[in-house]
């Protein structure tokens, strides 16, 4: 017998011991003792006996419904009765698995053990014929146990539920970002220069990086400025010589580079600096 | 922020288990949402104490599984809470029971030996549901021909059973003396070995 | 049940919120969970109040949306639980290092003088990494067919590598020593944690 569908026949499944009501009226005794006195619809006594989860299970509700102890396994009486249960499965032909009739050969072999008067010359230890399967029952029953109280512990999805709140929507995920190390930044730069050394036509000649940070931060001044700003505003007396020369320097190289343009009125008067503006649509939209 | 008010740490940490998608651990919370704040695991433990007291008489539970804390409904809710779902609960057939007790109680066991206390073979639909939800996996193999697998049962067993540990289950004790009570005068031992 | 204590309807009614799969709205908890339990609209909007004031200093909170009741962590809690869903971004590539080297070492500069240097054109890819970084921007235009951007590092990129000023970055004559992988006594730092 193939073990039943896991979820539809599951009252049916449980129905010999665990929960006697909805079955109650097919499976009594007496279909047991007589099954020829009473009528049993044939699709419930296939329900019945499919509900058995092997012979170890129908041994056990033998037992147990006569209210045997099983350490006392009344082997004779047991075995009559689990043959005719063989006999009404294999009348109605349902797929009876091997362990049933593995299970039927077991019993009649300790059947035949036990009516055989002892020889006179037998070892006094000699073991009890029904030892093996009344170990056996006992731990099938241990674990059928089990499995009810697994089945009765406060279980999620049926006793309780999981609670959870929502993340208020000021809270994302953090990506941690890969560290670069200025090593790293300094090797790429150089590894760059080698390249480009292999090309004739590029020449990275070696500049003053506070120039350049210079001409960023003067870039950076301009931008959005519509109106031109005054020189001198470039300049931060604090920073003293050195850094009057480099924004020089700065703003020489931003003309040159035509960044920013210079306008002044007359000689000798206010210097007034503006970022280059756009010739009107001559270039095209900007593409950053 | 170095120093945090123990006012200040019992919502973060009451706030970070309602919103980690799962069962998070004292270590866990430590690793992120308390990463920098220095708090020691004696204070933590404290606070997670004062909030499982703070939740005994609400309509949530703070609940510690295998995995970690976490907030569940109180059981004796359950009839009215279920009305949320169109579906009912799964129900799960003796076969299938019956298996997972096995693996829980006998762990780490093969296919072939679960069979041989149940007296039917294991269908293979059971171990596939029973690994679909997580509940079992296996854990090695067992060196004899055929080198079967070997079942045991998984953190999300315990979490879905609401336990911490797997001792917690119905002690084993339980149906190893009740089989003993039944022993004839010495007659047949229960074979404890396999028992356990 | 068709009579409730009040007591009893706040914890199923905190419960179904709680364990509710989105907000839930009154009717639809009238609909549910309190169906047969005669609760009037008015009674469970007293409760939804109180719950409303329960959680008030706690760190979640109870919260009305469009669609309904539900709790949500606290908002100054964010920065904090944001951490349990750290990731970690992969690591940059070579072609992104080099353009950043060239704006660090060359700027203003525009991407078609860095692609000049490089060979190979630069993907817009990286230049919104760096810029999302916050180590690039935008300073200026150059008046050239396109008004293509220029770029330049900012303040964070040199809080990031602790230089005070640009010109703190290695000379090109450092770059021998640095070839041979040794590092500087004390002058160039390997990034490490605190840098974060």
């Amino acid at each position: 017998m193939s073990e039943p569908q896991d979820t539809q026949n599951d009252n049916l499944t449980r129905a010999p011991v665990q929960q006697p009501l909805p079955l109650a009226f097919v499976h009594g005794e007496a279909f047991l003792e007589r099954p020829e006195d009473l009528y049993i619809p044939p699709d419930a006594l296939e329900v019945i006996l499919e509900s058995f989860e092997g012979p170890l299970d129908l041994l056990l509700y033998l037992i147990r419904k006569q209210k045997f102890d099983i350490a006392s396994l009344p082997v004779l009486q047991i075995t009559r009765q689990y043959m005719e249960y063989v006999e009404v499965m294999k009348d109605l032909k349902l797929e009876l698995a091997g362990e049933y009739l593995l299970m039927a050969a077991i019993l009649a072999e300790i059947k035949s053990r036990v009516l055989l008067p002892k020889r006179a010359d037998a070892p006094e230890d000699e073991e009890d014929p029904r030892a093996e399967l009344i170990r056996r029952l006992r731990e099938y029953e241990a674990i059928k146990q089990a499995a009810q109280e697994l089945d009765s512990l406060p279980r999620q999805e049926r006793d309780f539920f999981l609670a959870a709140a929502q993340t208020s929507e000021n809270c994302q995920p953090i990506r941690i970002l890969p560290t670069v190390t200025l090593q790293e930044l300094v090797l790429s730069f150089q590894d760059v220069l080698t390249r480009a050394a292999a090309f004739e036509h590029h020449h990275i000649k070696r500049e003053a990086l506070s120039t350049r940070e210079r001409m960023s931060a003067i870039l950076e001044r301009l931008e959005g400025e519509a109106q031109f700003v005054a020189f001198q505003a470039l300049f931060t007396v604090e920073e003293g010589r050195a850094g009057v020369v480099v924004t020089f320097l700065a703003v020489l190289e931003l003309v040159k580079e035509s960044l920013i343009e210079l306008v002044q009125a007359a000689p000798y008067t206010q210097i007034h600096v503006k970022a280059c503006q756009p010739l009107e649509d001559a270039y095209g939209t900007d593409l950053e | 922020m170095a120093r945090i008010s123990n006012e200040q740490l019992k919502q973060l940490v009451e706030a970070a288990i309602f919103v980690a998608d799962e069962p998070i651990s004292a270590e866990r919370l430590q690793e992120t949402v308390l990463l920098d704040l220095k708090v020691s695991q004696k204070r933590l433990k404290a606070i997670l104490d004062e909030l499982q007291l703070d939740y005994r008489p609400r309509g949530v539970q703070l609940i510690k599984v295998a995995s970690g804390y976490r907030f569940q409904s109180m059981d004796s809710l359950a009839p009215w809470l279920s009305k949320l779902w169109q579906e009912q609960a799964p129900r799960y057939s003796r076969a299938l029971l019956e298996t997972l007790a096995l693996i829980a109680y006998r762990q780490p066991i093969t296919r072939g030996e679960i069979e041989d206390v149940r007296g039917v073979s294991v269908s293979t639909h059971i171990i596939k549901t029973l690994s679909e939800r997580g509940w079992i996996k296996v854990v090695g193999h067992k060196e004899v021909p055929g080198r079967p697998a070997l079942y045991a049962t998984t953190k999300a067993f315990l979490d879905y059973f609401s336990l911490g540990h797997l001792d917690e289950l119905p002690s084993e004790l339980d149906f190893t003396a009740l089989a003993d009570t039944v022993v004839p005068d010495g007659q047949i031992k229960p074979d404890s070995e396999e028992l356990h």
